[in-house]
């Protein structure tokens, strides 16, 4: 299989897609003359023009009910949001609206459309640039919530996503598009189903249940509690809304440990879901007590040193498998 | 028009009953909008519209069991019982609801505009929304991007002086709204909503300029509403004064003097009254006797089938 | 005590706190000439005129803002939304504004204010007007969050929310404004501590956990399971940020069952939060799997006969008790 | 000015370095603005900033070593290494930031001058924008609430031609701006920025309306942003003509020639310029061996303390 970055997987998700169906669109700031502000859509704009590629003001509500109004008429539009953090403004168009039509309208309505863009801190861009968004649009039925850690998931996913009939948050990582990794040859289609969860890395102690940034984190640590005899099985969900626990229970009932390893805040969540489903569905299986490893319950802090501190780290995640290791 | 009026009058009893739930506004007033607005548009029109929603959507040709169905929350209903008063749906007839968060709509209704164009397809869009709406964002953003990509939509403020108990004085420092129009190189036109002949010349040009590949238009209509903001609102911030004089103006009655005027009899005119009050005792009844809203279509409209579409 | 209901129990703090501290205003839409939607402020034009009862546009992001930049100032402004569902719209001001610049400006800004009105279902209000809206503010640090179910917490929470030095969330509920209860006489100035549950109902068999609406569905549950001989402890954390989880713990160490009830969606927030800390701080304790009851995970249809099964009712609360209990 | 320019400067080149992170965004050719509006106000006003945020703040008297040690992220910085470049703060100044949200802090600012209003004091607000920031509905509804309550602030849209990557003109069909003023009841002014003497003269009758109780004005100001929207930005959208062209009206030559037009040595010019190397090259050095932020100190401010205040 070729080597891609996930920038690149996602640019050729795109393509691939809007080549296949004259209805799909990309819309967002600076997605066109400008190659994008992250270069996800480079090129796209001299493949497809300008009428399928739209350059729109900043105007975040404006143009995801754009969006929506033309996936409601039939088109099937992929509105990028420069980053996650500027969906907050258009939070009403994606709850009120997205999510609701298609019962409000008893099925008469669908709402084909993909919200993506980066989500979470990048480095160093503060408080208000570093939102890890997944707790606010995983509580909302209605949508699906994908967050990709690979660049073949975020291929397969994305356009999985874009020929879903449903809307979309899909949900990026700035830190990741730069990173490579395995994804199928030209040619070869890959649609990785939305909602499905893998197993990432099998081991038999403990249960690492991690998406996103801290995805290369946690196989970090893996290996290091390896090193010390602590044999990690790791699961990514993939998609958190529907979150399919199927494989994480089985992996629980096995090792009896988990640990959940996510970047977001830790209050609520696709972190506390994760764990009030398992402790339901494998409690008689639980040796010890389901352990999180979160982005600390604070704002972003500019300074490195900080920022460092905030974010999951490798020790933090040795710690709380050491914790549950060898509870009981 | 009277189908509007009696369908809504008939609305009021059954709130009063106990029949219909949430929150009902009423459009008894303001009818001669709809009525001029759908005669000027075809089939494949968009047309979006707030929680104040019934009017247009008989006027467009919902029947009145289909709306009524809505009210009672009936499976027959035509957003089958789940969107209720604030949230009727005809998507055959264009009519694409029924919205409940002020100025949430309009840029759905410029997205309908925007497909319009980017399928090439001479179809428009028509959104109507409140005096009450235009001070929130959602209003500004829909109207600078139609206005910045000229698409084929027509904006239709209903100004009926009132956003519930807040008279528009308090909430906007111009008169004239049309002038907003301007910030968005958008033509504005202003005119009195009580005439239909006059109501739909006006919104005929709009449409006929967006269709022709003119751009969008922001139009205020001058309109008043008799009843309260909903069945809840006694409306005790008008004077009876006010609300007197208005219903001097009211549109069924214009209509009727005309039609007298231009020689029509007083007797067919009655002949249609009745017609119309029978078809809303039938709607009632229909209402009354239609199944309830379906649990198990309830958890199957979350999330749309997959699958080619 | 006195009997009054939470309408009025909210009224009177408003008056008084407006009238030991000049810098206390009211502001939203019909808050003053209208005397509230949900005349929660009834009176208060009267009493304290247009400059400290302040009529505004329906502009939620804006006057949302201009509430926190005078609070910036030094102002203590009392932001009404008529319903929760209208802060989507000025979503981003509350997360990245009221949350943040606190610690932005290291803490030379402080941002006193409180955001209020009615949350979650009324009736038949459908889809766009039944949001409960918990699981998006309790995320976001820097915020409060209260959700009172009593007139009596209503009253002493919303003081204390007024004079907190931080922004609060404070959660009503609009079938709840007709509720009576008692409430500390006049003279008697009541301030409940933010950040502290209540001892609700003491029994032996299981703890419920409930806040807010379903609070009495679970009194009137517990009532009929008690008539069974399953005794039920009641607890309302009444603050859901920061969460007092040391009630609950005692409790559940004592009864080895617990039973969350709540309003909002099931995916997430405080209902999966309180989960995800009980299993950890009581692992040891617990007899069976924590339960939860929740609003269904769906838009809210219009029909009655569909919302009476979206909403937790006491047939579900009494099964979910009887599963954890008769567990193990 | 020449303390603004030589900053930056030295910003970017630390930024390079490594030493400087995040998102740095420079006001180099802007800095006639910051200047004229600062000229013009007093102690006690209020003042917000976009991220490009430290030409401001320096105009307002923040020392280049609050600002260099808060763009290395040190506790000496003037928002302790908590804000960074975008987030600059200076209280006791009224400087009350550097904010990251297109749009939203124009509503804080007309929070503070509600406050001033609600006080009866006679303080004065004045909000920076860029010309990206007039379609989204933050700024519709600052300008719709200051525009209805006569609020003292001044809206200032530093209309540099790019938002990013995208010039005015495809964000907008209106070439001049401040015709949106009408649509909020409001004045509106435009002039060019480049030349201090007028640019504060204009912002001073604002400044002066708003004081006096004349409600607020919405001001574009025509300008040019030297550098990229952000050290990541190498700017391919715009030719070096264009560049180049713009450059003849840089401020700074403006200012120095009017100086040695009015008799100014230009030694002593000279002599300005050292003295204003040293005060940044003492900045560096104070950031380079200041403390780092402290960890307890974000734990302790994520809330405010309780108690009287
Ligand atoms: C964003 C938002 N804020 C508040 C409300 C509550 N609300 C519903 S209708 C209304 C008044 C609207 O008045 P107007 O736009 O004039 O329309 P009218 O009811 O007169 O037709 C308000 C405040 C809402 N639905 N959405
Ligand atoms: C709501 C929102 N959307 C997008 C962005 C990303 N962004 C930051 S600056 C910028 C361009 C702003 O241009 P302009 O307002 O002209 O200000 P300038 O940078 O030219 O000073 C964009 C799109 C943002 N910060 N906030
Ligand atoms: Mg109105
Ligand atoms: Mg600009």
């Amino acid at each position: 299989m070729r080597q891609l970055r996930y920038r690149e997987a996602l640019r050729e998700a795109m393509l691939e897609e809007m080549e296949r169906d004259e209805r799909v669109f990309l819309m967002g700031e600076e997605v066109g003359h400008y190659q994008g502000a992250y270069k996800v859509s480079e090129g796209l704009l001299d493949e497809f023009g300008e009428r399928r590629v739209v350059d729109t003001p900043i105007a975040e509500a404006g143009f995801a009910g754009v969006g929506i109004g033309a996936a409601m008429a039939g088109l099937r539009p992929i509105i990028e949001f420069m980053t996650w953090n500027f969906s907050f403004v258009a939070f009403d168009q994606i709850i009120s609206n997205a999510a609701k039509v298609h019962q409000m309208s008893a099925g008469a309505i669908q709402v084909p459309i993909v919200f993506r863009g980066p989500n979470g801190a990048a480095k160093q861009v503060a408080a208000q640039h570093s939102h890890s968004c997944a707790p606010f649009y995983t509580n909302i039925p209605g949508l699906y919530v994908i967050q990709p850690s690979t660049p073949r998931d975020a291929k397969g996913l994305l356009k999985s996503a874009i020929r879903s009939n449903n809307p979309v948050i899909f949900l990026e990582g700035e830190t990741l598009y730069g990173v490579k990794g395995e994804v199928p040859d030209e040619g070869v289609e890959e649609l990785i189903p939305i909602g499905e969860s893998r197993l990432v890395r099998p081991g038999e102690d403990c249960t690492i249940v991690t998406w996103g940034r801290p995805y290369y984190t946690v196989l970090a640590a893996a290996e290091k509690l390896s090193a010390e005899g602590i044999d990690c099985e790791v699961v990514d969900p993939r998609t958190l809304r529907p979150l399919d626990t199927g494989l994480m229970v089985e992996s629980v009932k096995k090792t009896n440990r988990c640990v959940v390893v996510h970047e977001h805040w830790p209050y609520g969540g696709p972190g506390a879901e994760i764990v009030d489903r398992l402790q339901r569905e494998a409690f008689d299986y639980l040796d010890a007590p389901l352990e999180r490893v979160t982005g600390l319950d604070v704002p972003m802090p500019y300074a490195l040193n900080l920022e460092d501190k905030v974010l999951p780290t490798e020790e933090r995640v040795i710690d709380a498998v050491k914790r549950v290791a060898y509870a009981s | 028009m009277m189908v509007m009026r009696r369908f809504e009058e008939e609305a009021a009893r059954n709130y009063a009953k106990g029949k219909i739930g949430g929150f009902l506004h009423l459009y008894i007033g303001q009818e001669a909008i709809a009525v001029a607005a759908t005669e000027v548009l075809t089939e494949g029109d968009y047309i979006f519209q707030t929680y104040r929603d019934h009017g247009i959507a008989l006027a467009r040709g919902m029947s009145a069991k289909a709306g009524m169905a809505e009210l009672f929350g009936k499976d027959t209903g035509c957003s089958r019982g789940f969107g209720g008063s604030m949230h009727f749906f005809d998507v055959e007839r264009g009519f694409l609801g029924g919205w409940a968060i002020v100025g949430g709509h309009l840029a759905l209704a410029a997205g309908t505009a925007f497909k319009s164009k980017y399928a090439g397809e001479d179809s428009v869009t028509v959104c109507f929304f409140g005096d009450g709406s235009i001070n929130i964002g959602g209003f500004h953003e829909a109207m600078s991007l139609a206005g910045l990509w000229k698409l084929p939509v027509v904006f239709i403020c209903e100004n009926n002086q009132y956003a519930m108990g807040t008279p528009l004085e308090r909430t906007s420092p111009l008169k004239d709204l049309s002038i907003k129009a301007k910030g968005y190189g958008m033509v504005g036109d202003r005119f009195d909503g009580h005439d239909v002949e006059v109501v739909q010349a006006r919104i005929g040009e709009a449409v006929d300029r967006a269709r022709s590949g003119g751009g969008p238009t922001f139009i205020e209509v001058l309109t008043y509403r008799f009843r309260g903001h909903s069945m809840s609102d006694p409306a005790k911030y008008r004077t009876t004064t006010e609300l007197e004089q208005r219903k001097q103006q009211d549109p069924i009655t214009v209509v009727r003097e005309k039609l007298i005027g231009l020689g029509v009899q007083e007797s067919a005119l009655d002949d249609i009254d009745l017609e119309v009050d029978e078809e809303i005792d039938a709607a009632v009844q229909f209402a009354e006797e239609s199944e309830p809203a379906r649990e198990d279509l309830m958890m199957s409209t979350v999330m749309a089938p997959e699958g080619e579409s």
